[in-house]
């Protein structure tokens, strides 16, 4: 720092599992972290997870401990529902613009009791829910979300839409409701900055053959987590959209649009192998005399106890694999065909399906091409951030002092995204250290 | 107005009533069809190995177009659109092929030309909503499938008609008629094509599965625009009935044909006692237009 | 019968015919089975079409010259719609099916054909057909 | 009289799936000393946490049990929010209602809440014994002991030394850079491996911070996080002498992978055939200055059939899990014989492709289509010698067919095992491996860089194997845990540890050969046992041991367990 100090503070933008890990390494060695994120409250997608593989813990239950401490950590001062503006300066010294996101709610007077949810009139497909479940015009992500403070969504808000209602408004005990609220900036300055943006799920609705969007059984891996979670919209039972019932014979197909430079992306997506068979495995559990099938290019099972997951979910709870792609999906007779090949027979293969469950690719997301201006970072082809170099440097980005965790970079599962959001904190530690920050030195 | 119009062999002998249908039902929107007068057989199979000169034939069909001052070039058969669509693509944007082409029928064609198709043309010259004006005798009531086939779909860069996964534009021109369009799982799947040549019992299986999976959706009857899909489908039907328990003959309409009847034309020459599974009994329900009669 | 692999039989002429015909590259292939998911007539064919690419891939023109199936496949493009790659394998059973009319083999022989077929049959399925199978 | 709160938890569908939590709830209103009780869908949340020290205050507890998942998972944070409401954590305790009643009796339900309701209150007589115990404050050495000089050793120790704490840095061998600085080249740049750490091993030699031992090994481990110390040895001499201790307050285990055994691949013929060769030799022969050439007869190999899954993938004969890496390098390494043999011709068996990181599957491709590798899905049977070839047997499962190629050359991508002597290192650290012999994270999704005890963290391939990148990644997530754990002010320690009641102790010294810890010594001076708590694990061998029931541990007293036991209805 050309003989100068840094500011031995980081920020962290993205408050998912990656983002949570490097915020909470950097605090717990003793420096103040701002975390950003866009969503109401923190935990990214892994909050939306029923079961998580190889050991099938509860997502849940592994992760809102970590919620908890970073929303009740005395050095990260969290900003949800929030998004980076601008930011200006270099390593050391980053001037940070931080737009907050009109909530319509006054989250210093709202308590979190949740009786604005419970009475509001509106009712939407939930985001959170991947739209196979609803929340309310006033919500939470979940019941435990952290901060527990609500948002109202214009969009479906029937004040915001017809003039009139405001239910909330009159039922809120602290009088927390703020429909005159307005964006609202805040600066903060740091020393260095961790990307930690994560994933998006390539669209539904440009799956044509495979009839995502349009087949209400045929639902993507993130609204099946949704049905298999216990704090899901069918309370963990696995009922198919359309007509509530059990599904006996369910499909999973994967490499939807991954490994596709024709149509979809050209990389693999990582994780889909495991969490279909995890969705496989999940499935018959629940449903011990249904059959579940998995369609598949190769079995990516590269992790530790991967491999005997998967062979005991062939072994044990008889889910067949089939080698080959899906190339059709179709409603026929109240059932969801799928016509499928298997290349190791040699044979074309259709199955009667009762629910299809898509393993759609993982793409950047949405605004990682804003973001990247922001920060004067590129991006690759892909669209993900492009690291230093992919070998000993995929942590480290072109700009001294930002740094990338998890599936920013690229799709990466839990233990490996906790992993490098410890190495990018790793990073950022060093440099406060350099500049002289932290506790004592040596022994 | 004037079209300029490639009728195709096919249409010329054995599916007359396609052609009938069609010049009346243009008539009747108030256009008038200018056949091509020197046309030649499209080739019918877009070439798939790198031998151009198979193109030859459809790229004249072009030339003459060009030639009458003319910028679009109407094709209801879907195997003769198809071609000629794809031809005049390569007319207009492959350098080398389009030359090698150009020399070989001494002509300078650089793809001027829009090849259209009756569903494109009715959508973007009349306007369905416009149509459906003119319908006279509306088809309320009737559940019809509309069939694409393979080729007004796909290649979909080259052809681009409609989306090729999740197609519209035929049922929108059904509804614009007071059809009833029933969507169902293989409007897009291949009738078998000229494998009725070839290996009639694979093509026979192929359309079966078309017409079963159409009724088991609620229709009455399939409409295509491609006389070798009608012969796959409507041909065999006798055949199926013996091979299939529980199989129904299913009508299948000629694109043209429905348009006619829609618009309360006289039938009497749209050829449908040449069908094999006899149309008339499920007209019969439509109430007749008054103002014809 | 086993296959024996060398660099000889992998890149033999007639594999290079066959891809100079069609103008694709079979190496592009990465053997997903989409092509094959897809094909409406893959039930009736003795080689899937995955498993054509899977015999030219490793140089063994003549057995998919032998199989039933490039004789089967109607061009209806929907393994070229779907595949990840951007392979037209009806590119590669077209050029298949010349190879083997150029050796003089022909799939139907038209005196043979049933009257009624060619006084009913649209002559499209005439053209195309004996386009490909004469 | 205790005033208990009893929170029981849903773990959302885990445990009420199966147990009737309300009516577990219900019959601990009705249990003595009992104040209040209880449900909640998520007790680990924080409405659910809340809740807690709500119930503290508003009802006055002076004692907590939270029925819900196993102590390992949550016992911090429960005992957390009770200190965060003013009472010792120690008078939280936690009932397992979870992985020890209902995912186990998933399919009694109604014995399972009969079996929830009495698991918790035995916890409630536990916590009615509780005493109100302060954590135990610990000095704190801030220098870090890395094991292994390889890539994950070397970034580890940099990266902590950087952050200017003093790094011990020891590797076996006699010199730095491991695996990697074997490889002629790493995958999607094509950069050699030598140059590519050549840089790392120059800082790690030139860093004032750290100090290196190379040949050199752990002998000995003593103490706890924060203050261990540790003995070092010469490398491969059993009988050299151990030297001094160092003190140290962390250790980052990178003690990296090996490769099968080539010996005891009989049908592959490894070892007999000179044409059959390992990866890591492939490696060296690709880098060879004089060009490659085949071992037998030193001409240019021209065929060359390169053998994934070698042991790895087979629960029979060789591992059961993937070896990870093999997919990637064996496409770099036809790749890079392609570059270097442009008319020959390679082959790549494969089960399954696993090239699922950034840029490796379009790597992949790259490797088919435009180097003409041929990949064949199927396993290789037979691998024999037949007229100056090494003729290949194996599948092509995609077209059905068996195949044949008579090869040049074979290279095996055989399995990546444990480094040797992985074992006895866990074992003379106290550190759990997997039954293979890598090194176990404390837990796989949240906590993947830390070892189960307290202070040792994992980098690398000794953990599970993985590549350059992931390793890269796993170094710096273990350095940042070190780094953490340096910046506290002082160390705490858990106060429930052994001691003694002087009153009854005869002095015997049976407990001082039990403790395996050596926690324990004689008092000479009073005749009696003292325990030193910062060395004491709570492990319960003096409690056994002790004639008198002298030997007691904090808060799991005899009378406690008793109490508990009583609990039970029979």
């Amino acid at each position: 720092m050309d003989g100068q100090n840094g500011i031995p503070r980081a920020l962290v933008i993205g408050a998912g599992i990656a983002g949570m890990q490097a915020a909470l390494d950097i605090a717990n060695a003793g420096f103040e972290v701002v975390l950003v994120e866009r969503q109401p409250s923190i935990g990214g997608h892994m909050l939306q997870l029923s079961e998580t593989f190889p050991t099938l813990d509860c997502a849940q239950c592994i992760l809102t401990p970590r919620t908890v401490e970073v929303g009740q950590h005395p050095r990260i001062r969290l900003y949800t529902y929030a998004e980076v503006d601008r930011v200006e300066g270099k390593a050391g010294r980053f001037r940070v613009r931080i737009r907050r996101l009109p909530a319509y709610v006054n989250w210093d007077l709202c308590t979190g009791c949740g009786l604005c949810q419970e009475k509001c009139p509106a009712k939407t497909s939930s985001e959170f829910e991947g739209g196979v479940g609803l929340r309310k015009a006033i919500y939470t992500l979940s019941p435990q979300a952290v901060p527990k403070k609500p948002v109202i969504d214009p969009a479906s808000c029937i004040y915001f839409l017809r003039g009139k209602c405001r239910a909330c408004e009159k039922l809120c005990p602290t009088k927390a409701i703020d429909f005159e609220q307005r964006e609202t900036f805040v600066e903060e300055e740091v020393g260095a900055i961790v990307v930690a943006t994560g994933f998006d799920l390539y669209p539904s609705a440009e799956l044509g053959e495979y009839g995502a969007g349009k087949i209400p059984d045929v639902l993507t891996g993130l609204q099946f987590e949704r049905l298999l979670s216990a704090s899901g919209p069918t309370a963990g039972q696995i009922l198919r959209p359309s007509d509530g019932r059990i599904p006996k014979e369910v499909v999973f197909i994967q490499c939807v649009r991954s490994r596709d430079p024709e149509r979809g992306v050209p990389y693999c997506s990582r994780i889909c192998c495991m969490y279909t068979a995890k969705h496989a495995t999940l499935y018959k559990h629940r449903v011990p005399d249904g059959q579940a099938y998995i369609f598949y290019i190769d079995i990516r099972s590269a992790g530790k106890n991967y491999e005997e997951f998967i062979r005991r979910a062939m072994e044990e709870d008889g889910v067949l694999y089939i080698r080959g792609k899906v190339s059709r999906v179709f409603a026929q007779d109240g059932k969801v065909v799928v016509w499928g090949a298997d290349t190791l027979s040699g044979r074309p293969v259709e199955i009667a399906a009762d629910l299809v469950v898509l393993a759609t690719a993982l793409v950047p997301d949405p605004d990682a091409h804003r973001l990247a201006e922001v920060l004067g970072l590129e991006l690759d082809a892909d669209g993900f951030f492009r690291e230093q170099e992919a070998n000993l440097r995929p942590m480290e980005t072109d700009r001294p002092g930002i740094f990338l965790a998890g599936a920013a970079q690229s799709p990466k599962d839990i233990p490996d995204a906790v992993a490098q959001a410890g190495g990018a904190a790793a990073k950022v530690l060093t440099l406060f250290r350099k500049w002289g920050g932290g506790g004592p030195s040596g022994r | 107005m004037v079209v300029p119009y490639f009728p195709g062999c096919t249409l010329s002998t054995k599916a007359q009533g396609m052609d009938r249908s069609a010049r009346a039902s243009l008539r009747a929107l108030g256009l008038e069809l200018q056949e091509l007068p020197e046309w030649n057989c499209c080739g019918a199979a877009f070439p798939l190995t790198t031998d151009d000169l198979r193109l030859a034939g459809a790229v004249r069909n072009l030339v003459q177009t060009a030639a009458l001052g003319q910028d679009r070039l109407l094709v209801l058969c879907s195997t003769c659109y198809n071609v000629t669509k794809r031809a005049n693509r390569v007319m207009g944007e492959d350098g080398a092929r389009r030359e090698r082409i150009n020399f070989f029928i001494e002509a300078d064609y650089d793809g001027r030309v829009e090849v259209v198709h009756l569903l494109d043309f009715l959508r973007d010259e009349i306007g369905f909503e416009m149509l459906r004006e003119k319908v006279v005798r509306p088809l309320e009531g009737l559940r019809l499938a509309a069939y694409y086939g393979c080729y007004l779909l796909r290649p979909a860069e080259e052809i681009a008609l409609d989306d090729p996964e999740n197609p519209h534009l035929f049922e929108d021109f059904l509804s614009a008629l007071g059809v009833e369009p029933v969507e169902y799982p293989h409007r897009g799947e291949c009738c078998g094509s000229y494998l009725a040549l070839g290996a009639p019992e694979v093509a026979l299986e192929s359309s079966y599965r078309i017409l079963s999976t159409a009724r088991a959706s609620g229709a009455e009857a399939i409409v295509t625009s491609c006389p070798l899909c009608h012969y796959n489908l409507d041909r065999p039907q006798q055949e199926m009935a013996v091979r299939y328990g529980g199989f129904h003959p299913l009508p299948v309409f000629y694109i043209t044909q429905i348009l006619g009847v829609a618009l309360g034309l006289d039938t009497g020459d749209f050829g449908f006692e040449k069908h094999y599974v006899d149309p008339r009994p499920l007209l019969e329900r439509i109430p007749v237009a008054a103002a014809i009669y | 019968m086993r296959i024996v692999l060398s660099q000889s039989v992998l890149q033999n002429d007639l594999l290079r015919r066959v891809e100079e015909l069609s103008g694709q590259d079979v190496l592009a292939c990465y053997q997903c089975g989409n092509c094959s998911a897809g094909c409406p007539v893959a039930g009736a064919m003795d080689l899937l079409p995955n498993q054509i690419i899977r015999l030219l891939q490793l140089g063994q023109v003549e057995a998919a010259l032998g199989s039933r199936a490039i004789w089967y496949c109607a061009a209806c493009l929907q393994c070229e719609a779907r595949c990840p790659k951007g392979i037209d394998l009806s590119r590669l059973t077209e050029a298949l099916r010349t190879l083997a009319l150029e050796k003089g083999f022909r799939y139907i022989e038209i005196e043979e054909l049933p009257p009624e077929t060619l006084t009913e049959m649209p002559q499209q399925a005439f053209i195309g057909g004996f386009r490909k199978y004469t | 009289m205790r005033r208990i709160g009893v929170f029981i938890c849903h773990c959302g569908f885990n445990i009420a799936g199966t147990v009737d939590v309300e009516t577990v709830a219900e019959a601990l209103r009705k249990y003595p000393q009992v104040a209040y009780a209880i449900t909640y869908k998520y007790m680990c949340s924080q409405p659910g946490q809340d809740l807690i020290r709500q119930a503290i205050a508003e009802h006055n507890l002076d004692g907590v049990v939270v029925a819900a998942c196993s102590p390992a998972m949550h016992e911090a944070t429960f005992r957390k929010a009770t200190a965060s409401a003013g009472l010792s954590p120690y008078v939280c305790e936690i009932a397992n209602i979870r992985e020890q009643c209902s995912w186990v009796h998933q399919a009694r339900p109604d014995q399972a809440t009969v079996k929830a309701a009495d698991i918790t209150r035995t916890m409630v007589e536990k916590a009615v014994r509780d005493e109100p115990l302060e954590a135990l404050s610990m000095p704190l050495t801030r220098r870090a002991l890395v094991i292994g000089g390889g890539l994950a050793g070397m970034e580890a120790a940099l990266e902590v030394a950087e952050a200017g704490y003093p790094v011990v840095l020891v590797e076996r061998s006699d010199c730095l850079g491991g695996k990697v600085a074997k490889l002629s080249g790493v995958y999607l740049n094509f950069s050699a491996g030598p140059e590519l750490i050549a840089e790392r091993i120059r800082a790690v030699r030139g860093h004032p911070k750290i100090e290196l031992h190379l040949s050199t090994e752990v002998a000995s481990l003593e103490g706890y996080v924060g203050n261990f110390r540790v003995r070092l040895k010469p490398a491969g001499r059993p009988d050299s002498e151990a030297g001094e201790p160092l003190e140290v307050g962390a250790i980052i285990i990178a003690t990296g992978f090996d490769l099968y055994p080539m010996a005891l691949l009989g049908e592959y013929g490894a070892g007999r055939y000179p044409d059959v060769v390992s990866g890591l030799d492939f490696e060296r022969m690709l880098a060879s200055p004089d060009g490659l050439r085949r071992p037998s007869d030193g001409t240019i190999p021209k065929e060359v059939v390169f053998v994934q899954c070698v042991r790895s993938r087979d629960p029979e004969r060789g591992l059961p899990y993937c070896s990870r890496i093999c997919c990637m390098y064996t496409a770099k390494q036809a790749r890079l014989y392609k570059r270097l043999v442009p008319d020959g011709q390679a082959y790549v068996f494969y089960i399954d492709i696993r090239s699922a990181g950034k840029g490796y599957e379009e790597f992949v491709q790259e490797a088919m289509q435009e180097d003409g590798i041929l990949y064949l899905r199927g396993r290789v049977a037979r691998v024999f010698p037949q007229g100056g070839k090494t003729v290949v047997w194996g599948a092509d499962t995609l077209t059905g067919k068996v195949v044949e190629i008579p090869a040049d050359l074979v290279v095996l991508a055989t399995a990546a095992v444990p480094s040797e002597g992985a074992m006895e290192l866990a074992q003379r650290l106290r550190v759990a491996t997997d039954p293979y012999g890598f090194f176990s994270e404390a837990h796989p999704k949240l906590r993947p860089v830390e070892s189960l005890t307290a202070g040792i963290y994992l980098a690398g391939a000794a953990q599970a194997p993985r590549d350059i990148p992931d390793t890269i990644a796993m170094a710096g997530g273990a350095a940042a845990k070190v780094l953490a754990l340096f910046s506290q002010e002082k160390m705490t320690q858990e106060p429930t540890v052994a001691y003694v009641i002087e009153e009854i102790c005869s002095g015997c010294g049976v407990c001082i050969s039990a403790c395996p810890y050596e926690a324990r010594s004689i008092d000479e001076r009073r005749g009696v046992a003292v325990v030193n708590p910062a060395l004491c694990q709570n492990c319960g061998a003096c409690v056994a041991a002790c004639p008198n029931k002298a030997a007691q541990i904090r808060n799991w007293t005899a009378d406690q367990v008793i109490a508990m036991i009583e609990a039970l209805e029979l």
